[in-house]
């Protein structure tokens, strides 16, 4: 029923309605986590499917994280394709082990003889003026890992689409969902043949400088560029959507084109994921690139109090701040 | 006895009759089965014990186990602790309606618990709460302003662990119960005979570091007290998704004591957490407390209790309110008078004063803190990115000077 | 009954000695007070009850809950599994020190827990192993020459989990019993009967993760039989240091049943297991069992422990060596013959030659299966790196057809 | 007593006379992790310490990572130095919620009012042909997170000094110990003054390619210098020794003298040092490099089983090849 929904939809509304769809999809898929249930999760994501599908297949688990994962693990094991929610970026430590040496290295152990299709949602990010531990972007400690891999949506489309292929994925697949754009809306085309989940996308097309970016500095990037072409700068703007794998291809193609990358996001800079875009590309763009490339980020510091996130976030005038520098080579 | 009273729950909560249905009909399918009279063997008595000396009507009564004998200005003082707790927790609700507060996690209906472990704590104790223990950081004489700066955003814990004994607020739950037993370890290696409390909820008992905590504090006879306030939720769900048996049983498989005390009974936890310290202290090792109480609001401001749990449950427990019990037998037995009660309102109010004015005056932390404390002995990144981020910021300066416009906004 | 025989340990061992001396003065230090009454309460037994068919000396006993009646073809069968376990194990210990494996994990001792438990399974029962299991395997049959490829160094579990409802080994420890715990709520989720055998060790008993899976057992009333094989240590940690109670009571703390059982009886161990399988079948959730057992050699071979532990208490528990009871006892009540014996002895040999046979030629990997099974639905970067690498391997390929040199060992 | 030792010393035993000076020095510091008493450690790094200094000193714990740092954060809080070994780098993950959440952050939540003077002791690394979890390299896993400090020492006068320096630290230290470099020996001297921990060291002095390297691959870039030496090729090889910070001083001086680098390391590339290091120096030395920053290491695949690993850690020929192909530009 709420398949044919097509129409403006909040990113949070968005993920929900893809859930639903799975859930209806295949009976295999399970929902599980902290107060996904009757209360739908503390963003209301999960809102009203335990109700419709019935406590057997969207699970309020005991508050232990490692518990959850690790019980995932094992109904995948079984046939079942569980949809993880942590409730907190900064909660999915407690199941770093298993997500890193179980969860990431089964298919491999098992050379090829078990699937390990387990999607684990993460809200993830700062901006919504939340206590420790409530803002973070943990990405890289992920994205490192083989056998896992790593999405992160940013707008309300993308969201339902690539929460529907995270689950028909075989792969564990660790879904960053961008919480401060939760209530964004955007139109959701739930007919529309998607993009591969791990497709970077040209959100917006320029010439003179790449900002590639991935879930909530997407938003921030357009609106740099916009700003941007008022001083008469035209910015490119790459979705890159997919942390793990990263498609290489499209933002170099960019990049043979503009001659200067900035790399946008909320992780800390330090060991992010900005200096693995700018280590490769520099390597496939040696030649074209007029600029080093540049990263904006969080400094290598703890998540500060809420208030002081807005000056600790990557905002308009930083990213305009590197693009500045980086034309300035 | 009115044990059960307070033990039984108000109202029958639908889950929870649902498992007990449905332990019944496992029972019934295999009645006659070994195993199920195995299963008896590991399983709890269906009625836990609960130590009470004060019902919810206010009557006094004795326990076998627990005595206490309190003075007049004692029990005055418990009752005086309680209402001072409650009225800056309510504060705090208010100031988070107004905005001062990004967000508030009260303690309501929970005050007994944690007036009456709070005192039974010597100074030298050292207390690890959760993000909900303002009753015990009262009693440990933290500033009740400086528990609101990280709920207003200014900082990540807004006080000094070691001036109080009381650690900071740890949000990541169960945590702490691992950095207490440690603590406690070093307790031990000292020769002191002070002892630690652990505090957590009935939702972080299913959390591997809370068992890890038993496992170390019971291999090193560590002077740890674990004390579960179990309110019954974890956000949303009910004790039931986190253990099937009363959660002070945890502890003898662990090889050490665990009770379960009426947790708004605050002369009941208060004698109750004496003996457990002096359990630990004497080199008996570490001893689990639950208070079975109530979390009579939601989770925290930002939380709809609403939406998963029927009101009646909560009009019960009004019923057994840890406060008005006390109240009635400071009464009832002319133990307090009207100039005491009226003299605690006043206070009251000037305490509900004077935790506004603090707020409404804590200034934002300064820009550039964000860099600061992140390492005691310095990292060459933080320098370079202090550096840059004050260039940058400076160059704003810069153009407001001369073009006079505001920056775009970081 | 000489239950006590194999319960109390051989030799007093030094740290567990001074342990009971020290709980000693601890309860002499504070006799009358009301803690220490209460302590007692939340502690164990002296002299737990453990569970026992056959004694040390071959004769059999009864337990008032756990009766076995078994024909003579099955004590036969369970002998010889139990020859042909150490058989093979001794053979890849011998390989190890061949140089033909990496490393071993012997079983040596433990050999009535894993095959009494592993003949308890019906075929569609999931067993999650640690990396120890081998009797069990071959209960499951999984070729054992397959066990040996990870300890070769040739693969990091080398059969189809799903082939006889054995999963691949687990070096983390603690990790699998959430495993084998998710997988028993797929079971009830698919209206199925099967159980779920989670195997871990004393150590493990520390972990999070086994305290997580207990949890998530007891609220999901999930079949899985948690099987602890203490065998004493974990590594050069004596039990000791895990656990200041028996660890079958674990159990009763988070709602379901624990028994202790004589796991060096092949009997017991089958009768319980067979008990625990039954309780978990019919719908009544999980159960812990508690082999008590002895690790005869070293942690593996790479483990020396002549450095941690006195040569008397393994000599001590020689004596109840689970093979040599049920030969006493199959002798003596003349169930089985010399030409079974003899039999035996030639398929033992059988058994260990073709297991040198195929380890001498199991083959290396590929070079190139590195980048295989890193996902089902490939990576983008696995294809880059593989292709660079093949391309890196080509050149000295080439180098070599013009040169004719060697590369320089990558 | 051996505090005044000086001679050749494995690695291994250089760190047990470093832990030993510790604990002579300071009776705050406490030894602590699985089978580090009697057994002396599963590398004896621990031999014959709890017999000097007591059970009291010198703990087993039980076998429960996340309970060893734990509770090793509360004897910090306690005013204790606990030096805690996780027994192989594999199984460092349990605890890593610990680490992440608290040690690394305990210090900025309480505004500087404690110190975290913690060591967590990994070996780590693989060229030991052991079984699965006992050859990984997560390095990068622990630098990303603000409020840690990392290191690896490359040979055993590195280790005995940042030993010692990593106790006497106020940070918690994450103590990457090169587990296959145990057994090689060199100099130990207890009574010269150290460098400063953070520092790199200019292993190698050359003057066509740098080498940046730490831990166990500072070993086969001297080799590989020496091999490239026979060719006529001068390569520099710097000793990084620390991952967090890390001190792009010495490498930004090498590169400008040299103008083409490679980064080497174990640990999978993807999100890897080398990817910093890349990012940050291209920064620094846009107009001096010659060629794009390479990187050698493993590859996006979990460590493979031991059959397998010569081909897959980065060794002389491929270290060589990475400097062939900087070269060529
Ligand atoms: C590791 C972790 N997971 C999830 C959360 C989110 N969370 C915050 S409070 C809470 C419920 C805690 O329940 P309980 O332990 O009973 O304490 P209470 O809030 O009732 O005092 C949850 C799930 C968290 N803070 N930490
Ligand atoms: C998480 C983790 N920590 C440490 C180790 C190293 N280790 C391997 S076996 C072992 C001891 C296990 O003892 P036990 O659980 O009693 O099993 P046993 O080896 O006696 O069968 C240890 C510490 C590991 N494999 N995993
Ligand atoms: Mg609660
Ligand atoms: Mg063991």
């Amino acid at each position: 029923m709420a398949a044919k929904s097509s129409g403006q939809l909040p990113v949070a509304k968005a993920i929900n309605e893809s859930l639903r769809a799975s859930l209806e999809a295949d009976p295999k898929v399970l929902v599980m986590g902290e107060d996904v249930g009757k209360l739908g999760g503390v963003f209301r994501v999960t809102d009203g499917l335990q109700k419709d599908f019935g406590e057997d297949r969207v699970i309020d688990t005991p508050l232990a994280e490692s518990g959850i994962v690790g019980t995932a693990i094992g109904l995948a094991l079984r046939g079942y394709r569980p949809v993880v929610e942590i409730q907190f970026d900064g909660f999915v430590f407690p199941a770093y082990d298993q997500i890193v040496t179980q969860l990431a290295k089964m298919h491999a152990r098992a050379l090829g003889k078990v699937k390990m299709p387990v999607v684990i949602r993460i809200p993830y990010g700062g901006g919504i003026g939340a206590v420790e531990h409530h803002s973070e972007s943990p990405e890289a400690l992920f994205a490192h890992v083989a056998g896992l891999k790593c999405v992160s949506p940013s707008n309300a489309n993308d969201a339902y689409w690539m929460m529907r292929q995270a689950i028909e994925s075989d792969d564990p697949v660790i879904f960053f969902e961008p919480k401060r754009r939760y209530w964004d809306k955007g139109v959701v085309d739930t007919s529309a043949i998607p993009a591969p989940l791990h497709e970077a996308h040209v959100a917006r097309p320029g010439t003179d400088l790449t900002l590639a970016a991935y879930g909530p500095m997407v938003k921030t990037c357009l609106e740099a560029a916009a700003a941007a072409e008022e001083e008469g700068r035209s910015l490119e703007v790459v979705d890159l959507r997919s942390m793990s794998p990263i498609d290489f291809d499209t933002v170099q193609r960019s990049v043979e084109k503009t001659g200067r990358l900035v790399v946008v996001h909320e992780a800390p800079v330090f060991y992010g994921s900005g200096a693995e875009i700018a280590a490769r590309i520099t390597e496939r763009c040696f030649y074209h690139l007029e600029s080093p490339v540049l990263r904006v980020g969080g400094f290598h510091a703890p998540y500060p109090p809420a208030r002081l996130e807005e000056e600790y976030l990557p905002g308009l005038d930083r990213v305009l701040d590197a693009v500045d520098r980086s034309l300035a080579y | 006895m009115t044990v059960e009273s307070t033990a039984a729950r108000g109202t029958s909560r639908s889950s929870s009759g649902k498992r007990t249905a449905a332990a019944k009909t496992a029972a019934k399918k295999a009645p006659a089965k070994k195993s199920a009279s195995r299963a008896k063997r590991g399983s709890a008595p269906a009625q836990p014990e609960l130590v009470q000396l004060l019902t919810p009507e206010g009557e006094r009564v004795e326990h076998p186990d627990y005595a206490i004998d309190l003075k007049p200005e004692e029990l005055r003082g418990l009752y005086r602790d309680m209402v001072l707790t409650r009225r800056f927790d309510s504060e705090a609700t208010s100031l988070q309606r107004q905005g001062e507060l990004g967000l508030w996690a009260s303690l309501l209906g929970q005050e007994a618990a944690q007036i009456g472990s709070g005192r039974a704590l010597r100074d030298d104790d050292y207390v690890f709460p959760t993000y909900r223990e303002h009753g015990v950081a009262w009693c440990k004489g933290v500033d009740p302003a400086n528990l609101l700066g990280m709920f207003r955003g200014v900082n990540n814990g807004g006080w000094d662990p070691n001036s109080n004994n009381f650690h900071l607020y740890t949000i990541v739950i169960g945590s702490q119960a691992l950095h207490a037993t440690g603590y406690a370890m070093g307790v031990t290696k000292d020769g002191a005979d002070s002892a630690v409390v652990a505090y957590f909820g009935d939702g972080a008992s299913s959390q591997g570091d809370v068992a890890e905590a038993f496992t170390f504090a019971a291999v090193y006879n560590a002077p740890v007290v674990f004390f579960c306030q179990n309110n019954q939720w974890a956000i949303s769900e009910p004790t039931e998704k986190q253990s099937r048996v009363p959660i002070y049983q945890r502890a003898a498989g662990f090889g050490f004591p665990g009770v379960r005390v009426d947790g708004n009974d605050v002369l009941a936890v208060l004698a109750v957490t004496r003996a457990a310290l002096e359990h630990a202290r004497s080199g008996q090792g570490p001893m689990l407390v639950e208070a079975f109480t109530y979390r009579m609001g939601a989770h925290t401001t930002s939380d709809d209790p609403t939406r998963y749990r029927a009101d009646d449950e909560r009009v019960a427990w009004e019923a057994k309110d840890p406060i008005l019990r006390l109240r009635t037998y400071l009464e009832n037995e002319g133990l307090a008078d009207e100039a005491f009660f009226a003299g605690l309102e006043k206070e009251s109010e000037e305490l509900g004063v004077s935790v506004r004015e603090k707020i409404r005056t804590m200034p934002d932390p300064d820009t550039m803190a964000i860099f600061e404390n992140v390492y005691a002995d310095g990292h060459a990144l933080i320098d370079e990115e202090r550096a840059q981020f004050a260039e940058y910021l400076a160059s704003f300066a810069d153009a407001d000077e001369t073009a006079g416009t505001a920056g775009r906004g970081h």
